[in-house]
């Protein structure tokens, strides 16, 4: 029987797990980074880090609060520019991105500009893009991480701020989209959500700990795929948690929020 | 020669900016080369260089390495109608737009201050229909920096396309003439004003940044028809001369030069200072309401005369020893 | 949507090199993030990553930071049908064109030495009709790296235009969706494999070149297949960490290292060598005819089974002594 | 009377006293290089000396070999990227570039790529542009500095390596080249030449000193132009001479080839 722990924990120890070692991940500020170092010091001693305003590798000394602050190049390989990390992933040389949302839709598509049907006159009105287009249109592999229910997990977005699939096989190479990027895994707290291969269709992968597939589509606003056998999502292990909580969030700033 | 019929698609929203890069060139034929000492005060250098209806760009990360004191300045003198790029844009476009200082924005990050959540008045003032906006990404902004400062109209990116945020940009596509591939073509950004934080500037405005961390500086510096540098610490030219390596803008970039110690409170300053937790928690909460939000700007900036008043305000040297502290790891307070 | 027809204006003469940016980024996908240990030897770097028919790219200025030990090499192994960029190429060039390796070359600048003036035997080679050409600018040259390293297949630029420059290239025109105005497209170039000197290394391949006279070596870097590495000194890895901000090559563009002191010799290595002006004096004057240039390069290339024993014939440490003492303005003998 | 100077001091002279002060100069070996020193040691203090491999405004320790070596950023202001450098002269903030060629035409057009009437087969290959078509096209004035002959000075140059008024006025407007550049002088070892606003073709603006406008014609192998008004050259103050020879070539390398 494993320890107690909280949805965000579990967030961040699924999301560790999928990250492949020898690889570069462009990482944003919150659950991403934490489940970035959580990966480092298990079995990812050499994914490479790297964060849109410049800094790559860092050795941090405590978690960053913003991907443009200086602990993102502290003790790090380099301290470049946006520019150059842009160009780095658009030339196809950044393998995973995360991405968060408001909204997402059954391609993968991402909302986080606006809420309401009058782009002009929005009824709310969320930061945008930031890095958040270029992530999802340059990597090989993006990401989502969050929370999961009705009213993120809609039929329609109501602005497709990042590209998912867009509507679905082969539009993203027909808008001009770099050949065979595009969305890889959703991970909720509910489940981890893959994609169909033929339709480019979400689907579920694997539900988490105490949570039925019937939750999981009760708490999506699409019809959802489901994967030919659908796992059981490990829970996190007593050393995850450990040093989760120890080494990278000791403050609980992004677990304990 | 070949015939080629292509179909360009365009975003819908306006393109706050002039393009052309032979207006542009005209433009920088004009400005001065000359070696001449630029030093001034923050309050000349806004009154001087910035004017209703200027369209202005600011370096850093929007709460890391921004230049407080002529953002602070600009509110303060009541500029109206100013545009901004509101690229990886924090507590700076939150400052213009919660002023009413802005009535335009190119839109990458806005409202949001990352892991912090968002402010309240920087929501109130987007959602206002006061502000003209038009989306892009952080990309789009880097590269429509990039092309004004290479002398460019445009740039073939492979972002934006297929989206919304397309639709809401002021991009174009573009055909290769080598491989057929359609491209989002960014319209260059040459703003009117640029303004950025550095660690160190010589009299005559060449700067260096000492971590690296340059995000899109360079391009906007080179790219802004007017630049205002505010430096931690004004050197002795031969400094600049030691470390040619190290000069990331170069003097003929650059209008106007003022010493700001702490310049980048409650931002983040690279090597110097950690954020100011304490103060972006107080402003947060206290633009939740109008009336907090008029007595933050009563308290720090309109009734403030300047930066080190300022300073002194929030708790003056000891308050940024400690935040030199966190940043250089001597003690964490967290 | 608009519809528009363009005349597109085409160079007459070859691409040596793919653009398509999906297919290059296919290459680039497969490439290596690993942090391993990349370091190996001159002969294995050439023999294991140079091919016949390979098109390099040479990093420095021609007779400045060059990495002359892998282009000993290059020649003392054969290599043949090589296609290269000829881009501030002059001690580069001249030695792959004399050698008979060429096949192919993209011309910015070839044959002359600057103001020491040109090479007898890279002229016959360049006019012996064996190297087909295609002529650029260095402007030109530099903005295709550029355009590689971004991920794209061309970039916009306002050269070449109007000339017989641009009539013998590969460019097309390209029409500005935003202003109509008609640009130099030049095409996207990414080398089979890129050859860099620089001052420090790690073992995995992050580099650091100490006088950021950087040409364009950020770019063609990035935009190589594969790079391989000279470098004055190894350093340990958290040398590298200490000043990230002087990292201009990150590791993970980088396939091999191979520490060589004096390796930019008879080239000038900034802060470190001045230019072996005896060297160059004799070289230019040998190669003056045929039999001159046999000579020559059975003595410095063929005859010498690596870059120690080279050292050793022009002279030693006691001749890099010199030089260094020129270069750092401690004797001048000039 | 004035000390005696050779051909090529005189070209340095009489280049270093177009230069204005407060102005970039794109400047590459040579007798650009000295013309560049010399001017800045006399009326020209803060002439900004820029080189296109990244170099920015160095005190000279000696004069440069090449245009890349380590003396161009020597106590620079700047150490930078050839990139950087041409997107500064193409954005419009280079005054001033120097440029050589085998040939020239009466628009200015300049050849150092090739002699012949087959590109494929060439009777002789030159280096080719470098950067002097970046410098042609993108510079606001660009100053030639040549010998006169009938062999430089031709009807029809083999090959345009870079662009001068091309065809005549508005061409280069036409072909997409930055409105305002062009052609501003071409130095001599017989006169200064400049050109014709409405024509955009060469003219004989000042002849040197002990040379007539007759020899200036006989050495051009195209019909030249004439000022309204034609100058007499100065000839090289001692001053110059003295500064030339003593601090800015002191081992001849330019003036004593």
């Amino acid at each position: 029987m494993s320890a107690d722990y909280n949805p965000l924990e579990l967030l961040v120890c699924v999301a560790s797990r999928i990250i492949e070692d020898n690889s570069t991940a462009f990482v944003g500020t919150g659950v991403p980074m934490a489940a970035t170092m959580l990966a480092q010091k298990l079995h990812c001693p050499n994914v490479t880090a790297i964060f849109e305003a410049g800094g790559v590798a860092p050795i941090l000394p405590g978690l960053p609060i913003s991907v443009g602050d200086s602990r993102t190049s502290h003790k790090g390989f380099m301290a470049s520019t946006m520019n150059d990390i842009m160009e780095t992933a658009q030339r196809g040389m950044v393998d995973y991105g995360f991405l968060g949302g408001a909204q997402i839709d059954m391609y993968g598509n991402l909302n986080s500009t606006m809420i309401g049907d009058d782009y002009r006159k929005p009824k709310v009105r969320f930061p945008g893009s930031g890095g958040a287009n270029d992530i999802g249109s340059l990597c090989w592999r993006t990401v989502v991480i969050t929370p999961m229910d009705t009213r993120r997990f809609v039929e329609k977005v109501d602005f497709v701020t990042t590209p998912g699939y867009l509507t679905g096989k082969g539009a993203r190479e027909k808008a001009g989209l770099p050949l065979g990027s595009g969305p890889y895994k959703v991970i909720t707290n509910l489940a981890i959500l893959g994609y169909d291969e033929e339709t480019c269709r979400m689907r579920i992968e694997s539900v988490n700990p105490g949570v039925t597939i019937e939750d999981v589509h009760k708490n999506c606003g699409f019809e959802l795929l489901e994967a030919p056998q659908i796992e059981k999502t490990h829970e996190p292990t007593e050393e995850e948690l450990r040093i989760l909580r120890e080494e990278v969030d000791p403050d609980g700033y992004i677990i304990r929020r | 020669m070949n015939n080629e019929t292509t179909d360009i698609e365009e975003g819908e929203e306006e393109l706050f900016t002039p393009v052309d890069p032979d207006e542009m060139r005209a433009a920088f034929h004009k400005k001065s080369r000359a070696l001449k000492d630029k030093v001034t005060t923050v309050k000349k250098a806004v009154s001087e260089l910035i004017h209703d209806g200027d369209y202005l760009a600011v370096g850093g990360f929007g709460h890391v390495r921004i230049p407080t004191a002529i953002l602070y300045e600009i509110v303060r003198q009541n500029k109206k109608n100013l545009g901004m790029a509101g690229h990886t844009s924090i507590y700076d476009s939150d400052l213009l737009a919660t002023s009413g200082c802005l009535n335009r924005c190119d839109i990458s990050y806005v409202i949001g201050y990352e892991i912090r959540g968002l402010s309240a008045s920087a929501r109130r003032a987007f959602e206002s229909g006061k502000i003209k906006v038009t989306d892009w990404s952080n990309g789009a902004l880097a590269w429509r920096f990039f092309a004004a400062s290479a002398g460019l109209s445009f740039i073939p990116t492979r972002i934006l396309l297929g989206t919304d945020t397309f639709k809401r940009s002021a991009a174009k596509t573009v055909t290769c003439p080598f491989t057929g591939k359609k491209y989002a073509a960014l319209p260059a950004l040459y703003p009117d004003v640029g303004i950025i934080h550095v660690h160190r500037a010589d009299t005559y405005g060449n700067c260096q940044i000492d971590d690296g961390i340059l995000i899109s500086d360079t391009y906007l510096a080179r790219a802004s028809r007017r630049l205002i540098i505010t430096t931690e610490e004004l050197v002795p030219h031969e400094e600049i001369r030691a470390n040619p390596q190290a000069t990331v803008i170069p003097y003929w970039c650059v209008d106007a030069v003022v010493e700001v110690p702490y310049g980048s409170h409650p931002g983040n300053m690279p090597g110097k200072y950690w954020f100011d937790e304490d103060f972006f928690k107080m402003y947060l909460q206290g633009v939740k309401t109008e009336e907090g939000t008029k007595k933050l700007y009563d308290e720090y900036i309109y009734g403030v005369d300047d930066f080190h008043e300022y300073i002194d305000k929030i708790g003056g040297t000891e308050k940024m020893m400690e935040l030199r502290n966190i940043e250089k790891l001597i003690f964490s307070r967290t």
